[in-house]
């Protein structure tokens, strides 16, 4: 394997090792990410709903997210991930807090999208919170416009990797939160 | 000391290979969708990180929501123990019959239904409602083949009842109730579909959105060993070829048990997954005549017990 | 009523003692009326010519003419529109409401008073609609001195009143912002008794992300990216209406490959959308390996999008005056093999799902929106057609290579051929009569009754009577083949020349609108621009405004866990509508 | 059953990624990249930007071109705008990161007068 894989560098390999110890290095951390379970619960903040359909592909046979032990739930109380899409307009900011509440720890954000990640065309709108980062603490970005679905497994990859970090430092305590928004 | 060797197989089959067996029921919808689908041990390392994660509880739920699950675990637990698995032999039979069994199965089930009312959410409140309703409608169906199975013996005793139904007309009509009877009792299309995202078309789903983490975890391992616990019931009526005899069985015999078992439910595994996959879910208001058939099915077994061999 | 049809505009100004104003759009007549006969106005429109209600654009125009203008825009069979304005003055931002006599006006008399805090009078239903409860009063964000630079707060504020039904055994079922699946956000209050649903009321307008204001003060060009993203499964669509509004002000017209390039683009637009949704109708009903398989296709189709023009929402492909992308002869091929092949696979999957017999059982006689009902809330789009209302935007105000009366005649001649010369899968809708009752092959054939003019002519638009969920499956499909046919026929015969017709930013103030049908229906841009070459004014009406509440009067006496299904079927974007 | 066997055979359209690398189509619009030796700095990149991701800062010895991906929406506006062509749209889209810092992208120039 002489070209580098890209999801090296988000592993964290570090650069000064040569090809061969990279590639045998990447398959091992693949893996490993392999062997996760991450349920996610999507969230439009005020998309334009091209990265919505763009996620809902990741469901279809061509990518099939579940082989990779994603899936998609109904409650954000089954959530290890948000994927908010959109940049949080005004009447959904409240809505989406609630969400992220609602959801146990430890969960990460993962902001998809041009709007989600920095506001994209929507730069000065009255009505947007201009990126998921002005209203939560987000983990991973995920540019494009909208990502591509490959994109998507890309940035869910690195998640897993950061879900499992989380899940390290967590407790199983009861924590008494709001009903679902 | 057999017993208790036995019990201890019982749970380690029965709680243990649960998950594998809805990793494979998954596992087969998937190949039928033409997805490559979920690993077969996936369903193991869900339940493993809701274990490890934090539970949020909503303000507006009282104890009964923390409680319900370890009524529902203990409940479904209890009666799955009570089902011949490898051997004809009930792990408990000594202290509970069909009848506790039917008991301890609508126990969890009411556990769940309050805890899901209990919290207040509108998708909890719809899901105990249709699940209730089902369970009322189905309930009968249950009980009737389990006394189409106790009839020849008289007794309701698992022990005996295992392997007893042979390919009799009144048993070919009990096979047909309690098909029924398992797409019914694990939520499986067309009666509920367990896959939906849609909130507003969920029963069983509906129930369990409220909850996160460990409780999340138990309440769906349970309900994959309820999922187990029923093919294992119809397996034990209706297919018992294979099963270890009652008393002591040799090693060998324990061995083409267990094998024959774990062949039988994957079977009836596949075959769930192939039902769900060629049909649509019913209408709501058409479910209870598919659960309706159920019953008419067991009232023809009973009576087909009498009229055929009085 | 033929009279009317004739010659609208000149009875229309005997009715109202209207003023007539020129026009940059084609087919349009605009007139001016006095304040007080508005409403009558366009009553006559609707009930005298049988117009639909196509837009309604309020403006500020204090600063040039000391008052607001409304301008309503209607469509009026004989292929033209027709536009009735009004000027509301500043002093006293009221006006007297459509709404009584057109009930289809509605959802813009409340956008107005939310947006330019225009009192319509004597509207039923004067709560808010695009702005929520927390926006302060007195603040309206399309006034020209609202500064969206300054942060709006929250205030407390009676929440919303939902016109629930009260009584023995009626729950109230709230349901959103937020959905449990991969769905937009949207509000819906449901009165149900048991399971049966009595009434639906939609809150909707969350995602309003502030557009039309967003968009003032912009070039032509940084517009077009904005507009380009009022919705990713209409991109195209927005963006070639956009783009074509621009030119009818600039006074320029796309070149013929430019036009064949964009219809062959929007044609790909409806195919994946249409193909999406077929699949994704069985999730309603929880079959899903029809699930499965129309997702594969869309995805597939996508990726088609993305050879072509480098996104899988094609956008950046339109550009003001032409395309910035060229169809290669090379690529085209490999497209037409290709769309055939998913045409095949795609009269497959519709063979699947109108052969389970489980799933068309629920999917007919649910959710049947009535004709007169559609008519009379201006329901465009798929939901129109299964309603027996015959209209298409390509048909009837025709644009891009469907203006070319060519297209219609290359399309006959060459349809349903692949080019290896074999037939094409007939439409499975077509003599399969899918279970009988009522379901006569491909409804209505082409053209309907009373159009005579227009370049589209013989332009099929299948159209179905039942009006139910089934119906509107049945279009789709048939529009798939359609569109399959017209893409081959594009491809075919391709004009060759330049992709894009150059301009200049305009330096005087004009307005003009253009409309399109997007794979949920006429999508209408009205656009005006100031001296500077900047944009004055933008309004969005897209398909999805008059559908939403169709969706609302379809939900009533079906069942709740029904809804999703019914809610698929028409197939609405929340961000088209919320812009 | 039909159906079903259909089903299963139209497994086709699976692909691997991520397990395997999967390449972007020729025409697909990634990320924006700059040929520095082609730069002048003339900023027509940074004035078409519909979203303000990219800026041309004028420093005392030169510029600063900076891209930040958490804003581009590909339009491609910028490299259509460039007359020197240092602006293309690469294949690139795995562009998912953790730290927001990460998406900036910031090439600093020192004027040389002899090539200017």
């Amino acid at each position: 394997m002489s070209t580098l894989h890209p999801l090296i560098p988000m592993l964290q390999s570090r650069q000064d090792e040569d090809a061969s110890t990279l590639g045998q290095k990447f398959s091992d951390q693949v893996q490993r990410v392999l062997q996760r379970s991450m349920q996610i619960r999507h969230l439009d903040a005020g998309s334009c709903n091209g990265c919505d359909w763009e996620i809902q592909s990741l469901l279809c046979p061509a990518y099939d997210m579940q082989r990779l032990g994603l899936d998609i739930v109904a409650s954000p109380r089954h959530a290890d991930c948000l994927l908010v899409t959109g940049s949080v307009t005004r009447h959904l900011e409240i809505a989406a807090i609630r969400t992220w509440e609602a959801m146990p720890a430890p969960g990460i954000v993962i902001a998809v999208g041009a709007c989600a990640c920095g506001g994209g065309v929507l730069q000065g709108s009255y009505c947007t919170a201009g990126g998921v980062k002005n209203v939560l603490p987000v983990d991973i970005s995920i540019p494009g416009c909208p990502p591509r679905p490959q994109a998507l497994l890309h940035g869910l990859m690195l998640a897993l990797d950061r879900i499992e970090q989380k899940l390290h430092h967590s407790n199983h305590e009861f924590r008494i939160g709001r009903s679902e928004a | 000391m057999y017993d208790l060797l036995l019990l201890l197989l019982q749970i380690g089959i029965m709680v243990g290979i649960a998950p594998l067996l809805q990793g494979l029921i998954k596992l087969c919808k998937a190949r039928l969708q033409g997805r490559t689908g979920p690993p077969l041990l996936q369903p193991y390392r869900d339940l493993a990180k809701q274990l490890r994660r934090e539970s949020v509880v909503s303000d507006q739920a009282s104890w009964v929501f923390r409680y319900a699950p370890i009524v529902y675990v203990a409940g479904l637990l209890g009666a799955a123990m009570l089902v011949p698995t490898v051997s004809q032999r009930s792990p408990l039979g000594g202290f509970a019959d069909a009848i506790v069994f039917i008991g301890l199965l609508a126990l969890a089930r009411f556990a769940l239904a309050l805890a899901a009312l209990d919290t207040g959410s509108n998708f909890g409140g719809m899901g105990a409602s249709r699940e209730m309703t089902f369970a009322a409608l189905i309930e009968p169906a249950i009980i009737l083949v389990l006394l189409i199975a106790a009839l020849p013996r008289q007794s309701t005793n698992f022990s005996t009842m295992a392997g007893e139904t042979a390919f009799t007309i009144a048993g070919l009509l009990a096979m047909g109730a309690m098909a029924i009877v398992i797409i019914a009792e694990t939520g499986r299309i067309p009666v509920d579909n367990p896959d939906t995202h849609l909130e507003l078309t969920m029963a069983h789903e509906g129930m369990l959105l409220e909850y996160s983490g460990r409780p999340l975890g138990m309440v769906m391992w349970a309900t994959q060993v309820r999922q187990i616990t029923f093919i294992a019931l119809s397996v034990a009526l209706f297919l018992p070829w294979g099963m270890a005899p009652l008393h002591d069985p040799s090693l060998r015999q324990m061995v083409t048990g267990l094998v024959a078992f774990l062949a039988k439910i994957a079977l009836i595994g596949v075959v769930l997954a192939v039902i769900e996959s060629s049909v649509a879910k019913l209408r709501i208001f058409r479910a209870p005549d598919l659960l309706g058939l159920a019953s008419v099915l067991g009232v023809l077994a009973v009576m087909a017990t009498y009229v055929v061999s009085p | 009523m033929t009279d009317v049809v004739t010659s609208p505009a000149v009875d229309l100004q005997q009715l109202s003692g209207g003023e007539l104003l020129p026009s940059r759009v084609p087919g349009e007549t605009r007139v001016v009326v006095p304040l007080v006969t508005l409403p009558r106005a366009c009553q006559v429109i609707v009930d005298g010519v049988g117009a639909r209600l196509a837009t309604m654009v309020a403006q500020d125009e204090r600063a040039e003419t000391g008052s607001f203008t409304l301008a309503y825009t209607f469509a009026i069979p004989d292929r033209r529109w027709m536009t009735i304005e009004c000027q509301v003055p500043a002093d006293s931002p009221a006006f007297p409401s459509v709404t009584p006599l057109v009930p289809a006006a509605h959802w813009y008399e409340r956008e107005a008073r939310d947006m330019f805090g225009l009192e319509p009078e004597g509207h039923p239903d004067l709560r808010r609609l695009v702005m929520h409860d927390d926006w302060p009063a007195g603040v309206f964000p399309l006034r020209k001195d609202f500064d969206p630079s300054i942060p709006v707060p929250r205030v407390e504020a009676d929440p919303y009143r939902f016109h629930t039904l009260h009584g023995d055994g009626i729950v109230e079922i709230p349901v959103g912002p937020f959905h449990a699946g991969v769905i937009e956000p949207g509000h819906f209050r449901f009165a149900a008794v048991g399971e049966v649903v009595l009434a639906l009321e939609p809150r909707l307008f969350y995602t309003h992300r502030g557009i039309e204001k967003l968009i003032e003060g912009k070039s032509l060009d940084h517009g077009l990216q904005i507009a380009e993203r009022i919705c990713g499964v209409c991109s195209l669509s927005h963006a070639v209406t956009y783009c074509q509004a621009a030119e009818q002000i600039l006074g320029i017209e796309a070149p013929p490959r430019a036009a064949v390039i964009r219809s062959i683009g929007l044609e790909l637009e409806r195919l994946y959308n249409h193909v999406g949704d077929a699949g994704n109708m069985c999730a309603g009903v929880g079959f899903m390996v029809g699930v499965a398989h129309g997702a594969r296709l869309k995805d597939e189709l996508q990726r088609l999008n993305e050879q072509f023009t480098g996104n899988r929402f094609l956008r950046g492909l339109s550009a003001i005056g032409g395309v910035r992308r060229d169809l290669d002869v090379e690529f085209a091929a490999q497209m037409s093999l290709e769309l055939a092949r998913i045409a095949r696979e795609f009269g497959e999957l519709t063979a699947m799902i109108l052969g389970s017999e489980t799933t068309m059982e629920r999917m007919r006689r649910t959710g049947i929106l009535p004709g007169d009902l559609a008519r009379a809330l201006g329901v465009v789009g798929v939901g129109a057609r299964a309603s027996g209302i015959d209209l298409d935007t390509r048909r009837d105000h025709p644009y891009a290579a469907y203006r070319d009366g060519e297209t219609a005649r290359r399309r006959d001649g060459k349809t349903a051929r692949r080019p290896d010369g074999q037939n094409l899968p007939p439409s499975p809708a077509v003599g399969r009569g899918a279970g009988g009752e009522g379901y006569s092959a491909v409804g209505r054939g082409a053209g309907g009754e009373g159009h005579s003019a227009g370049g589209g002519e013989g332009f099929p638009v299948p159209t179905r009577e039942e009006g139910d969920v089934a119906a509107r499956l049945l279009v789709r499909i048939d529009e798939v083949a359609v569109s399959f046919a017209l893409i081959q026929a594009l491809i075919a015969e391709m004009p060759a020349g330049p992709l894009i017709a150059g301009w200049t930013p305009p330096t005087t103030d004009a307005a003009a609108f253009s409309a399109t049908e997007s794979p949920r229906g006429e999508n209408l841009h009205w656009l005006r621009v100031n001296a500077q070459g900047t944009i004055e004014r933008y309004r969005v009406r897209s398909a999805s405004f008059p559908n939403w509440p169709a969706v609302a009067a379809a939900a009533p006496g079906n069942m709740v866990p029904d809804f999703p299904l019914i809610n698929k079927s028409f197939e609405l974007c929340y961000a088209c509508l919320d812009r | 059953m039909r159906v079903l066997r259909q089903s299963m055979r139209g497994r086709v359209g699976a692909h691997d990624y991520p397990l395997e690398p999967e390449a972007a189509p020729a025409a697909f619009r990634g990320q924006v990249q700059l040929d520095p030796n082609r730069c002048r700095g003339d900023a027509a990149c940074a004035r078409v930007c519909p979203s303000g991701a990219i800026t041309v800062e004028e420093t005392s010895t030169g510029w600063i071109w900076q891209l930040d991906d958490s804003r581009c929406v590909f339009c491609g506006l910028c490299a259509d705008a460039c007359a020197n062509r240092a602006v293309s749209l690469s294949n690139a889209f795995e562009l998912a990161v953790r730290q927001p810092d990460d998406m900036v992208t910031r090439a600093e120039f020192i004027r040389n007068e002899e090539t200017d």
